[in-house]
C-alpha cells in the first residue's frame, strides 16, 4: 500500500496573511511535502504556527500564497467528496438532528436534491439503509441515545464525535481531522483511536491528523510531522513554519497498543518536544529531521549556505 | 376592435357611468353596437395617465384636464359627451371670515395645477390681484379636507365635492367664491380618442345613448328617479342626501340637445381661453410651449383656437344630436 | 430598580398588564382627544367617538350593503387574495436572494441591479406601470412585490452571504452538489430569518397594496379607505385600518409561532 | 457551465459587464418602447426621449425657474434635509430596539405595542398624525419615522437577541455594568447589521418622503414629482425618480463602504 | 487558607433538560459540594458528563431544576465580576482587538461606559496603566505580537489564550475554567499551567477548571472532584452524573513539577480512570472515593439500602 506513487505534492508553498500596518506576515514558509495514498500523517507543532493553515490548503479551502498544491498530479480544484474534513470547531450543520448530520452526505452522495420527489420509494427505502448505517456508527462513537438531539443540544465534546462519525461514514480518499479528540476524556478518545484505525485499515483512507498529544500522534500516526515557527537559519530567526521534523514512526503500522507505553514511544516524544516544539531551542535548519522516505526540501541561499 | 375600456372615477357627475353599467343600460347599448364595453373604476389622475398611457379607449375628465394631459401630449382627444359643468362644485373656503379685501398674502392650500387652482386664479382676477398676492400650499386632494379642518392655523382652501360639502358642515367656514360665480369654465367630459373613435362610430353611439337614457331616467320625477340617485349615490359612498346636495351645484345637461346648444354656443369658446391661458402661465401646455396657442381646439362649427395644424382638443356634438334626433339605435 | 435591570422576569400577567400599557394610554389619549374636539363641535368627523365607530362597523360588517354584500368580508377577502398571491410570489425573492448570495454569476448580474432597482420609487412612474402590467388585478400584485421583492432579495442575500463558508466547504466535503448545498444547508439555515424578515415586510405590502387599490379596484381594504376618505369618513377608515392592522398582526404572530415550532434549534444555537 | 457554479470567479471587468447587462436590458427596452411611441404620435409624454428628458433636466437643473430658483437643487435640499433629519432620529429606534432586545421591562412594555403599531399602515390616519404634528416640516420628518421606526426597531430587536447569551455572561464576569454590557458589547456587535438594514429601508424612507411631500409643501423632490404629474410630465419625473434612486443608491453605497472600512472583523467572523 | 469557612454550597442539585419525548432527562443527579475560598478544584468526567453544565450552575448562569447554589448563604444571583469564566468554546469579542478584549474588563470596571466623556484626560492615563498590565499578560500568553489582531485572525490556541488571560487579569474571587487548555500544545500548555498557579496563588483565588487530561487535574488541583454517569446504585444503573470522586490530591500545594512524573501521580491517574471514568466499571455508589474533608452526601434510601 505504501509503494505507490505521491499522490499529493505541496510545493514551495507559502501562506501569507496581511498584518494591521500592510506588511504580510508569513505564516508558512516554503512547506515541501509529498504523500502517498494511504498514509496516516499526524501533524503536531506549536499553538499558532499553521497546523489548520496547512489542512485547509490541502482541503482546497484557501490557496497558497505562492507555490502550488497538486492532487494526482493537478491543481486542487475546490473542496469536495474526495477529502473529508473535521474542523477544529467542529461546526455540525445547526439544523439537523445527529442522525440527520451522519447521514447527511450518504443522503447527497445517493440522490440529489429532488430524486426524492421523483422515486419515493427508493428514496425511503435506500433512507433507511442509511440510518442503519449511521446507527452503527453512532453506537461506535458512544451516542446512540443522541440520534435525536440537535447540536446546541450536545457537550463539546459529544459534537466532536458527531463530526467525527458525520466524516468517516462518507471514507473519503483524504481526511483532514484538525484536533478531534481535543475534548474527549481518556476513555472515550482511546476509543475513538481504535475506531478511526480500524476505518482508516479498511477504506484505505490518507488521513492528516491534528494533535497536541504526541503520544497521541507517535501511535496513530504512520508518519508525524513536526510544523514549527521555532528554528534558526543562517540568516537567523525563522520567519513563518516550516517542517522541521517529517519521518516515520517505528515499529510498523497500526501498533499494538502496549506501545503508548514502551520506552521507544517516551523517547520519540521527548526527541519531538525538544527538536521542534521549544520556543527556547531553535533547531537550525540544517538539523531537521526529514528523514521520512517521501520527505524532500528546497532551500533559499540566505537560508543555508552549504559552502560553510 | 370590438372590446373597450372606458376608465371612471367617482364624481356626481360621472356617476351615472357606474349606473349606466350596474342597470344593464350601458350593456344593452353596447350590444346593439355588437361590441363589449368595460368600464374600469380609478383615482382621477391615475385615470386619465391610464388614457394618455393607451390602457384605455375613453375616459371621464374636465375640460382642463383634457387639455393638458391627453391634448397636451398628442392624445387627439374627443370630447364625446358634456355631461355638466360645476355650478358650485369647486369653491374656495375661508375660516375667521376672511374676506377678498383680508386674503391677501394668506396661505392658501390647493392641488396645484388642477381646477382648485383654476378657480383661485379666477378668484384673484376678479378682484384685481395675482397669484403672488397669495401663497399656495399643495395639498394632495385625499386628505386636504382633513388636513384643513384639524389645523385652525389654515386660513383658506380651495377644493372640489365632496369635500366642500364635508368642510362647509363645519362652524366657522365661510364660502367665499366657487364655481358658481364662474358658470360653465369647468365643464365635465367624456373624452374619446379620437383615432378609436373614428375607426369604432359604435363605441360613440353606444356611449351616448346609454347616457341619455340615464340622463332620462335621472330627469324623471318620483321613484325611479330616486331609486336611480339611490344607487349612484351608493357607488359614491354617499348618501342620497349629500348626493342630491351636490347635484344641486352641478349644471348637469339632461338632454342631449342642451349640451349641444352650449357647445355650439359662443360661451364655451371664451371659457375655454380662461382655461388655456392659465394653463399656458402655469406651463401645463409643455415647457417649451410659447403660446397658448400650441393646442388647436376645434369646436362643432368647425373653428379652431389655436394652432390648426395642432388640432388635439375636439368639441363634437355630432354624436349627441343624433341622440337629440332620436337617431340612436337601441 | 430590580424590574428595569437585564435579569427582571415578568410573569405572564405582569408582562400582559405592561403589554397593554402602551395600547391603554394610545386608546385613552384618542378617547380624550375625540372628546374635547366633540365638545367643541359636535359634529366632528376627524376623530369619532366610539359609538360611531360602531355605527362604521356595523354598517360595513354585519349589514348587507345594496348588493346584499356585507363590505368588510368582500374587502378582506379582495385584499387578502392579492396578498397571498404576492407572498406566495416572495418565494422568488428568496430563490433569487438565495443564488445571488452562493452563485458568484447571479450576484455579477443581480446584485448592483437589485440593489438600485430597490431604490426606485416606482409607485412615482405609474403610466409606465400601467403599461406594462395593465390595470388588472396582476398590475396591483406586482405593485406589491414591486414593493418588497428587492428588500427580500437583498435581506436573503445577506443572510446566504452570512453563513459560515465552513457549512459550505463540509457540505461538498460530504459530497453535497450545488444544489444541495443550496437549497439542503443554506436555505434551511437561513429560513427562520428570512421569515422573520418577511413578516417584518408586511407592513410595506400593505401599503403597497393600499396604494394599488387606490389606483383602480372596485373592491378591497384599500379602494374602500381610498373611496370613503373624500367624504373624511374616520368612523370607517379608523376601524378599516385598525382591521387591517390586526389581520397583519396575527399573520405575523402565525409566522412568528411558525418559526419556534418548526425550527426548534433556531432559537437556542 | 463553471460561469454559473458557486466557484466561478470574475475580474472586475467581467462583473462589471454582468453588472450593466440588465441596466442596458432596462435602458433598451425603454428607449424602444419609446421610440413606437413616438412613431404613433411623435408628442408622446409617457416615455419621453432622452432628448425631452435632457431638457427637462435642463430645465429643472440648469435654468432659472419663474422664482429665480434652480428646481432640482431647491428641491433635492428641501428633500435631503427631511431625509437627514429622519436618519437622525432612527438613531432612537436603534437603542428602542436594543433595550427591547436586553431588558426584560422594555421588552413588556414596547415590544407587542410595536410589533402591532409596526402593522398599522399609518398613510391612510394622516388626517390625525396632523394634528398631532401639525403642518410643518415636522410632520414630514414624523411621517417617515412613522414608516421605518418600528421597522428598524423590531430588526435590532431581533438582532440584540441573537448575540449569544455567553457574550453577555462573559462581559458580566469581566465586570461590565448594564450601560457597557448594552453599549460596549452588544451595540458594537450588531452594528453593522443594523446599518444594513438602515440601508435596505432607504426606499421606504424616500417612498413616505414622497407621500409626505404630497401634503402641505411647496418645494421637494416628492412635491414636485406629484405636481407635475399633472401635465403628465414624465420628461421630468424620469430624471427626477431616477435622481432620487441615485442619491439613495449612492448612499447605501457609502454605508457599504463605510461598514467595510469600519467593521473589517464583521465580514470574516 | 484553606481553614476559612466553606463559601460556595450545592445542596441536592438537579439538573434536567426536555427531551424529544418530553420526559426530562437528568444531566445532573443530586450533587452535594462544599468549597472553600481559595481552593483549586479540578474537575474531571467522560464526555458530556454534565462538568459544563455544573460550571454555568456555579456561575449562575443556569438555574438548577432542583435543589439550590448558594455563595456565602445566600443564593446565587446573576453572572458578575465575582465570579470569571473561560468558555470551552472561548467566545471572545469578536469585534475588539486581543489587547482590547483583555483591557475589557478593567475598562469596565474603572469607569463606566461614559466616564470617559467626562474626564478624558483621567481616562486615557488609565487607560495607559490598563494596557501596560495587559502587555504584561500578553506577554506571559505568548502573544504579545497579536494585540492589534481580531479573533478571527486566531489560530484556537491562540483564542484559548485570550480567554484565559482576558478572565485572569480581573482576578474574580472564583474562576471557572471550561477545558482552557484543550487546544494547546505541550509546552505552552506547561507555561499556561504555571502562569495560572501563580496568579491563584498571588489573588487568592478559587478556582474550577475543568479539564481531559488526569495528569493535570492532580498535578494542578489542590482538589479533585469527578463527575461521572458511569456508576449503579442498589436500585440498578445510575441516571445522570453524580460526584464518584472528591479528594485531595497527595503531597500539598501548589506541586513541584517533578511530581508530575512522580509514581505517586501515575498511580492516582490509573484509580480515577479507573473508578470513575470507565463506562465498562461500574463504581457502587457506596464506595465512591470521597475523601475530602469538605466532601458530604446525601442518598435516596432506594439508591442504598444501608440495612443491607
Ligand atoms: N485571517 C487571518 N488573518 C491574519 N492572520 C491569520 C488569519 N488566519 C490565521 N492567521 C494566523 O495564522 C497563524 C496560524 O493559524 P492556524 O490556525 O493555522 O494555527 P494552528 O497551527 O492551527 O494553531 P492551533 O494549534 O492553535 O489551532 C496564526 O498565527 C494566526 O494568527
Ligand atoms: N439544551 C440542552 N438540551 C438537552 N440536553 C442538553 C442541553 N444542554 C446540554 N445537554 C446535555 O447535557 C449533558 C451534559 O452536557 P455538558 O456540556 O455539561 O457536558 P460536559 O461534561 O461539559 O461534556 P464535554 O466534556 O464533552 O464538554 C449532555 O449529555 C448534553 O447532551
Ligand atoms: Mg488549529
Ligand atoms: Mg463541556
Amino acid at each position: 500500500m505504501n509503494d505507490t506513487n505521491p499522490m499529493l505534492h505541496l510545493e514551495d508553498v507559502y501562506m501569507r496573511y496581511p498584518s494591521r500596518d500592510g506588511t504580510p506576515i508569513t505564516i508558512l514558509n516554503d512547506i515541501d511535502l509529498k504523500v502517498r495514498q494511504g498514509e496516516f500523517i499526524t501533524v503536531v507543532g506549536p499553538s499558532g504556527c499553521g497546523k489548520s493553515t496547512l489542512l485547509r490548503l490541502i482541503l482546497g479551502a484557501e490557496s497558497p500564497t505562492e507555490g502550488a498544491v497538486l492532487l494526482d498530479g493537478k491543481k486542487l480544484d475546490a473542496p469536495n467528496r474526495n477529502r473529508g474534513i473535521v474542523f477544529q470547531k467542529y461546526s455540525l450543520f445547526p439544523h439537523l438532528s445527529v442522525m440527520d448530520n451522519i447521514v447527511f452526505g450518504l443522503d447527497a452522495e445517493a440522490h440529489g436534491m429532488f430524486l426524492g420527489w421523483l422515486k419515493p420509494g427508493q428514496m425511503r427505502q435506500r433512507r433507511r439503509a442509511f440510518r442503519d448505517q449511521a446507527q452503527v456508527y453512532l453506537e461506535r462513537i458512544g451516542l446512540a441515545d443522541a440520534a435525536d438531539k440537535y447540536p446546541h443540544e450536545l457537550s463539546g465534546g459529544m459534537r466532536q464525535r458527531v463530526a467525527i462519525a458525520q466524516s468517516l461514514i462518507m471514507k473519503p480518499r483524504i481526511l483532514l481531522m484538525d484536533e478531534p479528540f481535543g475534548a474527549l476524556d481518556h476513555a472515550t478518545r482511546t476509543e475513538m483511536q481504535l475506531f478511526i484505525l480500524e476505518q482508516w485499515e479498511q477504506a484505505e483512507m490518507t488521513i492528516f491528523f491534528v494533535t497536541h498529544d504526541l503520544e497521541e500522534a507517535c501511535f496513530l500516526g504512520s508518519r508525524v510531522l513536526v510544523l514549527s515557527q521555532y528554528y534558526q537559519t543562517d540568516a537567523g530567526r525563522g520567519q513563518g513554519a516550516k517542517i522541521v521534523g517529517d519521518f516515520a514512526t517505528p515499529g510498523g503500522h497500526p501498533k499494538p497498543t502496549d506501545f503508548l507505553y514502551s520506552e521507544e514511544m517516551s523517547q520519540l516524544v521527548h526527541r519531538i518536544r525538544s527538536e521542534g516544539l521549544s520556543p527556547d531551542n531553535l533547531q537550525h535548519i540544517r538539523d531537521f529531521n526529514l528523514t521520512h522516505r517521501d520527505a524532500f526540501r528546497t532551500v533559499n541561499p540566505e537560508e543555508w549556505q552549504r559552502e560553510q | 376592435k370590438t372590446k373597450f375600456k372606458v376608465a371612471w372615477s367617482i364624481y356626481v357627475g360621472w356617476m351615472p357611468w357606474p349606473y349606466a353599467e350596474e342597470s344593464g343600460i350601458l350593456k344593452k347599448w353596447a350590444d346593439a353596437h355588437n361590441i363589449e364595453i368595460e368600464l374600469v373604476q380609478m383615482d382621477y389622475v391615475a385615470s386619465i395617465e391610464a388614457y394618455v398611457a393607451g390602457q384605455v379607449d375613453a375616459c371621464v375628465m374636465t375640460n382642463m384636464e383634457m387639455l393638458n394631459m391627453p391634448a397636451a401630449s398628442g392624445i387627439d382627444s374627443t370630447a364625446l359627451i358634456i355631461g355638466d359643468y360645476s355650478n358650485g362644485n369647486d369653491a374656495l373656503l375661508v375660516r375667521d371670515g376672511l374676506t377678498a379685501k383680508t386674503i391677501k398674502g394668506q396661505e392658501i392650500s390647493l392641488v396645484e395645477l388642477t381646477v382648485s387652482h383654476y378657480l383661485l386664479n379666477r378668484f384673484l382676477e376678479k378682484n384685481n390681484m395675482k397669484e403672488k398676492d397669495v401663497r399656495v400650499i399643495n395639498t394632495s386632494d385625499s386628505d386636504i379636507g382633513p388636513i384643513f379642518l384639524s389645523n385652525d392655523s389654515q386660513k383658506a382652501v380651495v377644493t372640489w365635492n365632496p369635500i366642500v360639502m364635508q368642510i362647509e358642515q363645519h362652524p366657522g367656514i365661510t364660502k367665499l367664491f366657487s364655481s358658481a360665480d364662474v358658470p360653465g369654465e369647468i365643464i365635465d367630459l367624456m373624452a374619446v380618442n379620437t383615432k378609436t373613435l373614428k375607426k369604432n362610430p359604435a363605441l360613440g353611439k353606444a356611449l351616448v345613448g346609454a347616457w341619455y337614457e340615464v340622463m332620462s331616467v335621472m330627469s324623471r320625477r318620483g321613484a325611479d328617479a330616486d331609486k336611480a340617485l339611490g344607487t349612484m349615490a351608493a357607488q359614491a359612498e354617499s348618501s342620497l342626501v349629500e348626493f342630491k346636495s351636490q347635484l344641486k351645484t352641478t349644471a348637469m345637461f339632461y338632454t342631449a340637445d342642451a349640451a349641444v346648444q352650449y357647445a355650439s354656443g359662443p360661451e364655451i369658446k371664451k371659457n375655454m381661453d380662461y382655461v388655456r391661458q392659465f394653463c399656458f402661465r402655469h406651463g401645463l401646455l409643455g415647457e417649451g410651449a410659447e403660446s397658448a396657442d400650441v393646442v388647436g381646439i376645434q369646436y362643432p362649427d368647425g373653428s379652431v383656437q389655436g394652432d390648426k395644424r395642432n388640432v388635439n382638443f375636439r368639441f363634437d356634438v355630432s354624436y349627441m344630436k343624433m341622440a337629440a334626433e332620436g337617431k340612436l339605435k337601441r | 430598580m430590580k424590574f428595569l435591570s437585564m435579569h427582571a422576569k415578568f410573569g405572564p400577567v405582569t408582562t400582559a398588564l405592561l403589554s397593554a400599557s402602551l395600547f391603554v394610554l394610545c386608546v385613552a389619549a384618542y378617547f380624550t382627544a375625540s372628546h374635547i374636539r366633540h365638545q367643541e363641535n359636535p359634529k366632528d368627523k376627524i376623530m369619532p367617538t366610539i359609538g360611531k365607530m360602531w355605527k362604521g362597523v356595523e354598517n360595513t360588517a354585519f349589514k348587507e350593503d345594496r348588493k346584499g354584500e356585507y363590505r368588510l368580508w368582500v374587502d378582506t377577502w379582495a385584499s387578502a387574495k392579492r396578498l397571498g398571491y404576492s407572498t406566495l410570489l416572495l418565494v422568488l425573492a428568496v430563490l433569487l436572494g438565495l443564488h445571488m448570495g452562493l452563485y458568484p454569476f447571479f450576484e455579477a448580474v443581480f446584485y448592483r441591479f437589485i440593489l438600485f432597482f430597490d431604490k426606485v420609487p416606482a409607485l412615482a412612474l405609474l403610466p409606465i406601470l400601467f403599461i406594462i402590467f395593465g390595470l388588472g388585478e396582476l398590475s396591483k400584485v406586482m405593485l406589491i412585490l414591486l414593493g418588497v421583492f428587492p428588500t427580500i432579495a437583498l435581506d436573503t442575500y445577506l443572510r446566504a452571504k452570512a453563513v459560515p463558508r465552513e457549512q459550505i466547504i463540509k457540505g461538498r466535503t460530504l459530497g453535497a452538489g450545488s444544489a444541495k448545498i443550496t437549497y439542503g444547508v443554506v436555505l434551511p439555515q437561513i429560513m427562520p430569518d428570512v421569515l422573520n424578515t418577511i413578516r417584518l415586510n408586511f407592513k410595506a405590502m400593505v401599503l403597497f397594496l393600499i396604494a394599488g387599490e387606490s389606483l383602480a379596484a372596485t373592491a378591497g381594504l384599500g379602494y374602500r379607505i381610498f373611496v370613503v376618505r373624500r367624504y373624511i369618513a374616520m368612523e370607517i377608515i379608523i376601524p378599516y385600518v385598525l382591521w387591517m392592522s390586526l389581520l397583519a398582526f396575527v399573520a405575523d404572530l402565525l409566522v412568528r409561532l411558525w418559526i419556534k415550532k418548526r425550527y426548534a434549534w433556531y432559537q437556542a444555537h
